[in-house]
């Protein structure tokens, strides 16, 4: 497809923060998106011309944020009312190949909804939880620079070579991952799911603060099965310029998480 | 007379005899009593916090009146508006919520950081950063007097509120400081300031658009939180302050978030002609002081407004200062559009009267009037030049040289003072909105040290807004007047430092009892100092805040003129950091003379010394025009500027952030100090 | 009829904010804490006829939102 | 010894959790819920020798950490 025909909805509901920059970045480069409330898609309380379907949109972003203010946990509402109105419709987004991207409080809530680790294909969206992003091992919010290794490639990191170390910026309070049992881990290795893990300056996995929640097997990025639903905590919408880290190259480490997905979007579509 | 007194204090009104008389003048000539309402709505408007009665006179006379081109509106409104480029401005705002916070440090500093947005966004601005200067007592304090929390609880208690409040909102929280001292453990400052940004054709005053506008209330229900708080924070603090829990208001930053967005889509689309947060005195100066502004008077039916609580009286209804609300004025033909987009956001709002022509305010309960009072009256307020005593400041220097001069150094650099904040600046999310080009935090990853000041990129052009916050409580409870003058130059430096044009200031004052004379004295003196050096220097103060009372029966606070500095980066791309990049020769630029007055050597090594650095605004002119003439010529790799430790701790700092540095101090004439 | 929800780590599971209060208490010279561990608890007050309805309703929300399996155990108790 | 702190806030002091909470459960169908209310209970393990040493500790610790007595309440319960 072509890129002016792309169109990208960055969802958002009370709390969420991060979708303006979010929809800068997908528009620099030309593909047309917008920041969507959550009631746009199924209440009738909303005008006529502002109501929407999940699939005039080719790509779903859940931004960064505290939605609903993270109570109970990050991402947690915001997910059971996704749940609870749009789960046949993400079902269908997926299974046919969709990308479906989490940031942050967005990678909270596709954990929180079973839409990652994402084992099954053709059941998109667990019944139960089978992970879960809790408070950070310093038991304090995390706001710096970390950096990341290319574990994996994914729809969001195909332009990306693996192996590469790149810098996003960390801002949470609950992004340690945390597995039930080793099973799932093994199994996310196996079936090359992990796309980053946080690193220090030579590349080794080293514990905090260049881990900077305690997260197992310093997992950062995870990705499903087929590869189209991309969680990760770091923010790569912080850095899509360079002189947001201090480079002058024009794009800074962020733009590529970009590119690739509109890059496999213009390819696949 | 006594019974006037007695009115005063059962009623919580904190009016003086004189005050009260005045009250039953107007009242005799009107030939009727005063109801409730009136009386408590008085009571707030003459409130020190909403008037500024001791402390107008002294500023119209030294500080008001820097005039630049560049000010489109400074000290009128709830924030200063200067121009940024050709379409766009940035709004400015610095306040205090010392008193609630000595209480509640959680609550008191979120629903701080709650205000300021406010005053912002009231100018159809978008919030765009926020920054904490914080002031609490040593942290080593032996024993404490009854009731006063220990500076760690108050410390962690007011961090966690403005993380708690600013991550949830989504503004970043770019700058501030911390500093102990022993004159603030029974009192402890907390100012928090806020910038926003506005296109020029889209700002909005706080005050009533015309005649016939509909008033507006948006944002969250009214309850009997936060009743008296004004009161509260104009009279001084005792033990049982404890008790007036109702003083201390509690925010709800996901009820503010929606409330930000719904607020600047109707200011986008044009839809209202004006807007005022409800802070200090809630309904009653919202509806007084926008009407007064224009001119004209409101009718006002208190059914309307949305309660939290049932059972509410009209008095209370009327001054409550539950958080996140806002007034808007609209014109009639558009109050559906305005309410359409409210309940888009899930934002309460509701029509609660108009404005009139005749300059009254009419309040109506359950269809009576209950309230009526002539703006002049409500608004002419009272004013006071209170007498002031300028203490002399005797000269005393008994400082030597050390013995040990690495066990100085450690100490100084273990000094709380100069300690890394970073546990602090790492729980506040300063990234949010992508536009933070120089952090608070410079160098090497997870090797950082302080920066001068943090520059936002706000528009889509490569133009810059730095921002700072400074004052040196030591210096200034010496000697107030060269301690305020040597705070502003070390704020104008740290502009400098980062490659930015120093363009606007607010200020916050934050000072004890203004009954009391030598108090008084501190104050005029550092209002005279800030004047000569803004004046001389040309540097307009746009916004600021007076905060009296921060006084106890144990202790009144240092005299504490905090600084915001605003600088102008022309382009982003060109700012300088403070870490050395392990290249280059190191200049120091300024002379070095023997002023140990309010210096940290003197904090560690326990020696005296009364002489306070001193400036001159033409000197630092000269010296900052030098210094932005050098940027532009030379290649230069990073600039710091020498506060609390000198010399040595600056370099430290540098060295901190990256890597080491060699450097020989023969070549400094002068004896070796 | 008031349902009182209690949400805790599982064992195993480790409560970072259970350790930063240890920390914090024997920083102020509490020596004798030897463990501390955080629990969520929420009051529902709820609209139903009978105990049983509201032990199925309270449960409900616990699987749909208040506690996630994987690291947290409920434990509901209705009062009158 | 186990003391368990039940830390609530006061009457008429806004719980904005358990709006939010209030709110989603709302949303999520469960129109039956009318007030929802956020508690935060630590359990201590605290070598004591008797009840009473462990009480007067423990109060001592919401006294100066745990709790703020101008917006809430505290509550010890101590088990063996």
């Amino acid at each position: 497809m072509e890129l002016e025909e792309i169109r990208v909805a960055v969802l958002r509901i009370e709390g969420t923060n991060c979708e303006e920059e979010t929809v800068k970045a997908f528009k620099n480069l030309g593909v047309n998106a917008e920041a969507v409330h959550l009631k746009q898609f199924y209440s009738d309380t909303i005008k006529e011309s502002e109501q929407r379907s999940l699939f005039d949109y080719h790509c779903l972003v859940i931004p960064g944020g505290f939605s609903a203010g993270d109570y109970v946990r990050a991402g947690a509402i915001l997910s059971a009312r996704l749940k609870s109105v749009l789960r046949r419709d993400l079902e269908i987004f997926i299974r046919e190949g969709y990308p479906v991207l989490g940031i942050c409080n967005g990678f909270q809530v596709l954990v929180e909804l079973g839409a990652l680790p994402g084992f099954d294909e053709d059941k998109p969206i667990s019944e139960k939880p089978q992970m879960a992003l809790t408070v950070n091992e310093s038991a304090r919010f995390e706001c710096r620079p970390s950096l990341l290794k290319h574990e994996n490639k994914c729809v969001f990191t195909n332009l990306l070579d693996l192996g590469r170390i790149v810098m996003f910026p960390v801002a949470h309070a609950e992004g340690r991952v945390v597995f039930p049992n080793d099973e799932v881990l093994d199994r996310l290795v196996e079936n090359r799911q992990i796309v980053f893990r946080y690193v220090d300056e030579e590349g080794k996995y080293a514990g905090y603060p260049w881990n900077p929640n305690g997260s197992v097997f310093n997992i950062a990025g995870i990705c499903n099965v087929k590869g189209n639903v991309f969680g990760l905590m770091p923010h790569p919408e912080r850095v899509f310029w360079g002189y947001q880290q201090g480079r002058d190259d024009v794009y800074g480490d962020g733009a590529i998480v970009f590119k690739s997905v509109i890059d496999y979007l213009k390819k696949n579509f | 007379d006594e019974e006037l007194i007695r009115i005063s204090e059962e009623m919580g009104l904190a009016l003086n005899l004189e005050e009260m008389k005045k009250i039953k003048v107007y009242f005799a000539k009107k030939g009727r009593n005063p109801t409730d309402i009136e009386l408590q709505s008085i009571a707030q408007a003459w409130s020190e916090h909403c008037c500024y009665k001791s402390s107008k006179c002294y500023l119209r006379e030294f500080l008001f009146g820097i005039e630049r081109d560049y000010v489109i509106s400074a000290i009128k409104e709830d924030a200063g508006v200067v121009e940024f480029d050709e379409n766009y401005a940035y709004v400015v705002a610095l306040e205090s919520h010392n008193h609630p916070s000595a209480i509640e440090p959680y609550g008191g500093a979120a629903t701080g950081i709650g205000g300021i947005l406010r005053d912002v966004l009231c100018m159809g601005a978008q919030p765009i950063a926020l920054v904490d200067p914080l002031f609490f007592g040593n942290l080593d304090v032996k024993e404490l007097p009854k009731g006063v929390k220990h500076p760690l609880y108050l410390l962690y208690g007011v961090v966690a509120g403005i993380r708690d409040y600013g991550n949830r909102v989504g503004i970043p929280t770019v700058g501030g400081m911390v500093f102990f001292d022993e004159s603030y453990i029974t009192n402890c400052l907390v100012n928090v300031g806020c910038v926003g940004i506005v296109r020029k054709d889209r700002i909005v005053h706080s005050r009533v658009g015309n005649v016939g506008d509909i008033f507006v209330l948006v944002g969250g229900a009214t309850g009997r939180d936060g009743i008296h708080g004004v009161t509260f924070a104009s009279k001084e603090l005792s033990e049982k302050s404890e008790e007036e829990r109702g003083a201390v208001q509690l925010g709800n930053p996901i009820m503010k978030e929606p409330l930000i967005h719904a607020c600047l889509e109707v200011v986008e689309k044009g839809l209202i002609t004006g807007m005022k947060d409800l802070g200090g005195g809630g309904l009653s100066c919202v509806i007084s002081e926008m009407s007064y502004a224009s001119n004209c008077g409101a009718e006002v039916y208190l059914d309307k407004v949305h309660l939290k609580e049932e059972g509410m009286a009209p008095w209370e209804i009327y001054i409550s200062e539950s958080q996140e609300r806002m007034m808007l004025t609209v014109r009639p033909e558009h109050v559906d559009d305005v309410l359409d987009v409210f309940k888009k956001w899930d934002v309460p709002a509701v029509v609660v009267g108009k404005a009139i022509e005749e300059k009254v305010v009419r309040v109506y309960w359950r269809g009576k009037k209950i309230y009526e009072l002539d703006l002049d009256f409500l608004l002419g307020a009272v004013e006071y030049c209170r007498p002031y005593r300028v203490r002399r400041v005797e000269r005393i220097d008994e400082t030597s040289k050390p013995s040990d001069f690495k066990s100085v150094l450690i100490k100084m650099l273990e000094h709380p003072n100069v300690a890394s904040k970073e546990w602090i600046v790492r729980q506040y999310d300063h990234e949010v909105r992508a536009c933070t080009i120089l952090k608070p935090l410079q160098g090497r990853i997870n090797r950082e040290t302080h920066g001068d000041c943090a520059v936002l990129k706000p528009t889509d052009s490569w133009r810059g807004l730095a921002i700072t916050t400074d004052v040196n409580p030591w210096m200034t409870k010496i000697d107030p007047f060269w301690g305020t003058a040597s705070s502003f130059d070390e704020m104008i430096r740290n502009l400098i430092a980062v490659n930015s044009i120093p363009h606007s200031f607010a200020d916050c004052l934050n000072f004890g009892n203004p009954e009391k004379p030598e108090r008084m004295g501190d104050f005029v003196q550092c209002v005279r100092a800030l004047g000569w050096m803004a004046r001389g220097f040309g540097l307009p103060c746009v916004s600021g805040n007076v905060s009296f009372y921060n006084e106890t029966p144990y202790g009144c606070v240092a005299p504490t003129p905090t600084l915001m500095g605003i600088g102008i980066v022309e382009d982003v791309r060109r700012v300088v950091s403070s870490n050395f990049k392990g290249k280059g020769e190191i200049v120091l630029v300024g002379e070095t003379l023997k002023e140990f007055g309010g210096s940290l050597f003197c904090k560690v090594t326990g020696q005296k010394s009364t002489v306070v650095p001193k400036t001159s605004p033409k000197r630092l002119k000269k010296y900052a025009n030098a210094m932005l003439q050098a940027f532009k010529e030379f290649k230069v790799y990073s600039c710091h500027d020498l506060a609390e430790g000198g010399l040595a701790i600056a370099l430290a700092e540098m060295c901190i952030g990256n890597c080491g540095c060699r450097v020989d101090l023969s070549c400094l004439k002068g004896e070796d100090y | 009829m008031i349902a009182e929800v209690f949400i805790e780590l599982k064992e195993g599971v480790m409560d970072a904010e259970g350790e930063a209060v240890k920390k914090a208490l024997r920083l102020l010279g509490f020596k004798k804490v030897r463990k501390v561990s955080s629990v969520k608890v929420y009051r529902i007050e709820i609209d139903t006829k009978n105990k049983e309805e509201a032990e199925r309703e309270v449960k409900e929300m616990c699987e749909k939102l208040l506690a996630n399996p994987v690291i947290q155990n409920y434990k509901i108790i209705l009062k009158e």
